[in-house]
């Protein structure tokens, strides 16, 4: 075994961003920090965004999610698209993560580019690329979260339409949007592989807005919807994925099949993960400089002993952000080579929302009686910060993935 | 000897404290968090139990409990709620320091009106910060050259500065290093005192908080106990004071660990109550394991102040803050299980979780414990 | 609801050892630090314990294990003998653990007192309490560790004898005991319930040692026994809780019944857990001992800063394991009052061990190049902790109990 | 830019290094262990690979990996064991500080009986405890009035510093803080050095250490580069050294961890694989989780070494040490799950668990870890 020396000595790349996208990642920090950050408080207290959003996001330099920003696509990067992508979201949401819920377009119609029939894209994929707007995705129920196998929503089919009923939660802009991605089970005697996707347009008679948003520990702002679906009829070829032609009836059992199943969705949003710990990067970054930013002159206040303790956490918690930022990037860096990262979006998102509620957390209290206080937004971000570890899939369900990808499709099986 | 009190005694005190907590606290917590104080029936009720405000039979109270009991019943109690038990306790804390503490007169001027009257409120100005404990204290209360006292300093967190009928600030005589405590009452309650409200906390909204900024001059019957007060006797007294944080996390912490036990005996999942998984159940008994850890930490601060033990102080602040590491992990993993129905206010462990973050950063010490990322 | 003042005004009393305890710990730590830790890298390198043991032992100034204990029993002290031993325990160990193994008389005669009738008792059970001697325990097999209702080892009935078969691992003391306690099952098609147990005496026919002791990580100098059972016949009376006199013979397969199940002698035996614990707390407090004393005089040679993080370090290592030690006197002061403890129990071997790893791994680390030297004990400490938190049940299976005991039989059952 | 190499190349020297690991070096790591040295058909097999002892082309030797490749590869052999490897890379470890740092003359006198002669060896003096890098260093290399080099200190767990060829010394020049080493070769090989042999270790047993006293005063002919060396060649070549152990540390961890995935799934109890148990399937997933964050930034190191990036010293101490937490924690939790199988020697896990402590300990700095009790 022997390998070429030009192989032996072409070195790693330096594991530091392009001058160019670092650069546009402390632009789009310093505009956050100045024009989203201030409506952070504000954002909690009324549990929505600051009335003026949209002209907040027009205000940013970079046009991620201006009016204007269907002209004037994102400047791309040598470090790739996914990394930019990362490196926006950490930006971003250093000012403050109330502007995550409105900057985006939601994940409603990226499932239906994965699930729809090439008409379904053309009529609820592209339109929102091209012009903008928002689409919900209505998966989890009272009664279930990780477990998505246990949808008990129902789609029945009745002549040329179907008939959803059933109740959704934790649907992102589920009251904004102009359409919500539903899914339901169209024969519950076929067990999970009867659960299917449905488009239901904003005003659909029957899907009714149960609670606008609901009240929450954290993110607050972020209109996560309670959706119920009472006799909520939708016409046959709202069902992704299948054109309505196959001639069933409602009196027939056949099923359609769908081009990609719930499974194919799931994993391609799953790609999302790392952007989730690029979130809790951006808040828990912030918590760090924050909290030396205010300690740094009141250093005499404390003891040596306690101070050399202080910055040496704090620059320990710079460490543990930096080794999840490498984690982050390693993972989307696979996809920018059309490499699958399952594995590696679950480490992400498993590696980062933990530690990052640990860091907000030591930053409040080493502030101390006033580290809780409302004065400061280290209170906030450490309540938002909790759902980091819990939505697109807790740590636990994380884990259950990377078992499997160690050990079989046994592991953690229980 | 070691002794672990398992007594019936013991059992009935938590039980009376479990009953005041669910029965009388535990439904209004939210109501009391949202108007920012105690619900005045609750004051009433909780003034009532003899725990919350202490005061001795000779002055028309129900009696001192040991600092022992007094944990037990304070976690008890927090079981129900540790924002409102916190807010009693806080509001008659001064009742703990004029009873232990106080000259007689002191004591014949402020705790039969305590004892009677629970609108009536005795608050203490203790934390400062910066990881100090009470002997650490930047406040001072010195001697000057004409014989008064000089006091000097800055407290944080101080409840209810602004209404309450007494207030006692805890410093440091720089003659001797250490504890005094000035009594600011009757015509001099606000002498001195400069109090600005602070912004509402994480939690605990029953109570409003202050920055107190002291700059005031004091003859000696101003001084609690005295010019001649016996320092040990405060420095038991102050660490009551700190040790009940301790007691209300454990009792918080213990609360969430059940309430998220029993949801993960009722939430199926993959085809299982969720507490047939070991990712579960074994999150749920580590906090377990650690909160009986704390508690007896807790319990064995509260046994060395109770024996006037030299040296408590560094046994309360290491049982404050380990109770805090306890329940700020146990209330975010009681989430962990409930998890997107723990983030929302349809369930209690939310509260917790803010409750526990709140009582864990007012007498935290950097020294104590440490920043370890979770992988 | 109001309870009486005097209630009320009773204090705990101070959660520290009595003076007589303490000056009686302080007595036998002080004397294996003397006689028992100069022996410990010999009993390491031979995997054996030095061959003056049983001097050494004689030379202890409390007759705990000295030939002469069966005449002079341990002092009583007020907090009670559970907590005393815990006491002894850790003191013992605080010079090297070599001294556990040939301390006592290992757990097979407590499993004759727990499941024997009673002339099993007077024959078995007696004689080691008496005169001393040792008798083995032989559940574990290559097969199963944790699960012990997987015993293979089977006993066959022929006539008025048993024939046992298989293979035994880690029977402490299984080479030189007066007897072995076996477990077998005597009818495979019952399940669990057909495992019982058997009294094999020394030198009985088809009893081989196949390996005196096994090659370990730690604690080499414990005689960890390989058995190996072929065609082992032992009279039928042998098998504990039964007098042998049901008329059975090798040809019915009515079963004979015991008093006590593996169940309930495994929950007997689970009382020794805090015992564990407290092994731990020896060598992990004699290891920060001998940092601090090793390090205080170079403490010049660190930089402030590493010296303030190292004595803050120590201090925390301290309390840590007065944390475990006031758990496991918790745990055992319930039996002190004749009150279950088998959470407890539980609470307490789950505790300690995997923070003595930490512990004694971070007092090598901090010494240094020389900290995993031979030159010192910390290596062997490392090597020795890593069993407490596997025998006798490792942490996995606490936490299944505890969490039973939170959440009921199904918890954790996976 | 950020670019992870997931190259085929990068593969081939993966796979390059495992062949070597699990071929050549795993089923002689116990023996090696016992006779205290590397088998001398194994270290001839192993200078073959041109893997170990770093010689370019224009000395007779394979040609200098980049820092990264050499990582991969190192990993990979460490996955193997991490005694050899190790034991075979401090032998030849003087190769790359002669190599990069050198001058003609001294690479000339040097490297090409090392490329050449399996049983030559340079080795390096460089750890002192104390948590130090190489920057603060208490050795050190002074000009002193006359001209010459006089050169103290104390070096601990040097390689077979009793019977290495040469032997480099890494010190600070107090003039401007700067790094020097001294080259102890041919005639002056033994002047000013006292060495003697450390008792055994935990584990690494094919690698004899000795603690060095140096006390010698040197030409400049002496000086690795002489007098005019540049120190940032040896800032980045001190740090490979470094870094060599934080790559071993990754491969232990990846080889212990996929061992006891293994096991997890052939070991029945309960009636399941045990890898069905999240109490130990998650015990796995974390040690995996941790192994790739490690890996990274090791690797992240070694591209700061490679592109001569300032300030890479303490990138590398960051990475040796996060490295020896996830390593030591990594073989811990493999013993774990073989539980009572871990513990005895049928198994290899027990010798990864000694060789990633002794690893640990060699470069620790306090500062980067902290100790935290596991509950």
């Amino acid at each position: 075994m022997t390998i070429a020396h030009e192989t032996l000595q072409k070195s790693n790349t330096l594991f530091e961003l392009g001058p160019e996208l670092q650069e546009y990642g402390k632009t789009l920090t310093e505009w956050s920090v100045a024009e989203v950050r201030p409506y952070a408080r504000m954002a909690d207290e009324t549990h929505a965004p600051p009335p003026n959003w949209k002209d907040i996001l027009d205000s940013c330099p970079v046009a991620i999610s201006r009016r204007d920003r269907h002209a004037k696509p994102l400047p791309d990067f040598i470090d790739g698209r996914w990394v930019r992508d990362l490196v926006t979201t950490e930006a971003l949401t250093y000012g403050d993560l109330w502007v995550n819920d409105v900057q985006g377009s939601g994940i409603g119609h990226l499932t239906v580019k994965i699930m729809g029939t090439e008409e379904q894209i053309a009529r609820w994929y592209r339109p929102i690329i091209d012009r903008g707007g928002q689409a919900a995705f209505a998966l989890t129920e009272p009664g279930f979260g990780s477990d998505t196998s246990m949808v008990s929503t129902t789609a029945t089919r009745d002549g040329d339409t179907w008939v959803i009923n059933g109740t959704k939660m934790y649907c992102s802009g589920g009251a904004t949007c102009e359409y919500v991605v539903v899914f339901a089970n169209v024969d519950r005697s076929l067990g999970p592989s009867g659960i299917k996707a449905f488009v239901v347009e904003r005003g659909n008679p029957g899907m009714i807005i149960a609670k606008a948003n609901e009240d929450k520990l954290g993110i607050r702002s972020w209109q996560t919807t309670e959706l119920l679906f009472d006799g909520c009829v939708v016409p046959v070829d709202h069902m992704l994925g299948w054109s309505g032609n196959d001639g069933a009836t409602s009196s027939n059992k056949r099923q359609p099949t769908t081009q990609s199943g719930r499974g194919g969705a799931l994993g391609a949003l799953a790609q999302n993960k790392p952007n989730i710990s690029a979130m809790g990067l951006g808040i828990a970054q912030a918590s760090i400089d924050v909290t030396r930013d205010r300690l740094s002159p009141q250093s005499d206040s404390f003891t040596p002993a306690r101070w050399a303790k202080i910055k040496n956490e704090l620059d320990q918690m710079d460490a543990a952000l930096h080794r999840i930022r490498r984690v982050n990037w390693g993972a989307q860096s696979l996809l920018e080579r059309n490499m699958a990262n399952k594995s590696e979006a679950s480490v992400s998102k498993a590696f980062g929302p933990p530690t990052f509620e640990r860091v907000i957390r030591r930053c409040m209290q080493l502030v101390g009686p006033e580290g809780s206080s409302r004065e400061l937004l280290l209170e906030k971000w450490y309540r938002d910060a909790k759902i980091l570890d819990i939505f697109e899939g807790s740590a636990q369900v994380q884990r259950i993935i990377i078992g499997r990808t160690l050990m079989g499709a046994d592991a953690g099986r229980g | 000897m070691f002794d672990l009190d398992v007594s019936d005694d013991r059992v009935a005190v938590a039980a009376l404290g479990r009953g005041i907590g669910l029965d009388l606290l535990s439904p209004v917590a939210r109501a009391a968090e949202k108007q920012r104080s105690i619900p005045s029936d609750v004051h009433r009720a909780l003034h009532e139990t003899g725990l919350t405000v202490l005061v001795d039979e000779s002055h028309g109270g129900g009696g001192l409990p040991s600092i022992g009991t007094h944990m037990v019943a304070i976690e008890a109690m927090a079981y129900g709620d540790p924002g409102l038990t916190m807010a009693a306790l806080w509001a008659g804390a001064g009742a703990i320091l004029v009873g232990r503490c106080g000259s007689p007169d002191q004591a014949f001027a402020l705790l039969p009106e305590l004892a009677s009257d629970p609108t009536k409120q005795s608050v203490v100005a203790l934390y400062e910060g910066f990881g100090r404990s009470p002997s650490e204290s930047a406040t001072t209360i010195a001697k000057d050259s004409d014989g008064r006292w000089r006091v000097t300093g800055r407290k944080l967190s101080v409840p209810n500065a602004d209404r309450a009928d007494s207030l006692i600030v805890i410093g440091v005589d720089p003659s001797d290093g250490r504890l005094r405590a000035a009594l600011f009452a009757g015509a001099n309650r606000n002498s001195g005192l400069t109090v600005s409200e602070d912004d509402e906390k994480i939690a605990l909204g029953a109570t409003r908080t202050f920055t107190v900024t002291i700059d005031a001059v004091l003859d000696d019957a101003q001084l609690l106990g005295g010019a001649s007060a016996e320092s040990d006797k405060l420095d038991t007294a102050v660490g009551w004071l700190r040790l009940m944080v301790a007691a209300a996390q454990c009792g918080t912490a213990q609360r969430a660990t059940d309430y998220a036990a029993k949801y993960a005996t009722e939430r199926v999942a993959f085809g299982k109550p969720i507490a047939s998984f070991q990712g579960v159940s074994f999150l749920l008994a580590d906090s377990s394991i650690r909160i009986g850890a704390a508690r007896l930490e807790m319990l064995d601060a509260a046994a060395h102040l109770d024996a006037n033990w030299p040296g408590s102080e560094a046994i309360v602040t290491r049982a404050v803050n380990y109770c805090g590491v306890v329940a700020t992990t146990a209330t975010r993993d009681a989430i962990q299980v409930l998890g997107g129905h723990g983030f929302i206010t349809d369930h209690p462990v939310e509260l917790w979780y803010r409750s526990s973050a709140a009582l864990s950063v007012l007498d935290h010490d950097p020294l104590l414990s440490n920043f370890e990322p979770a992988l």
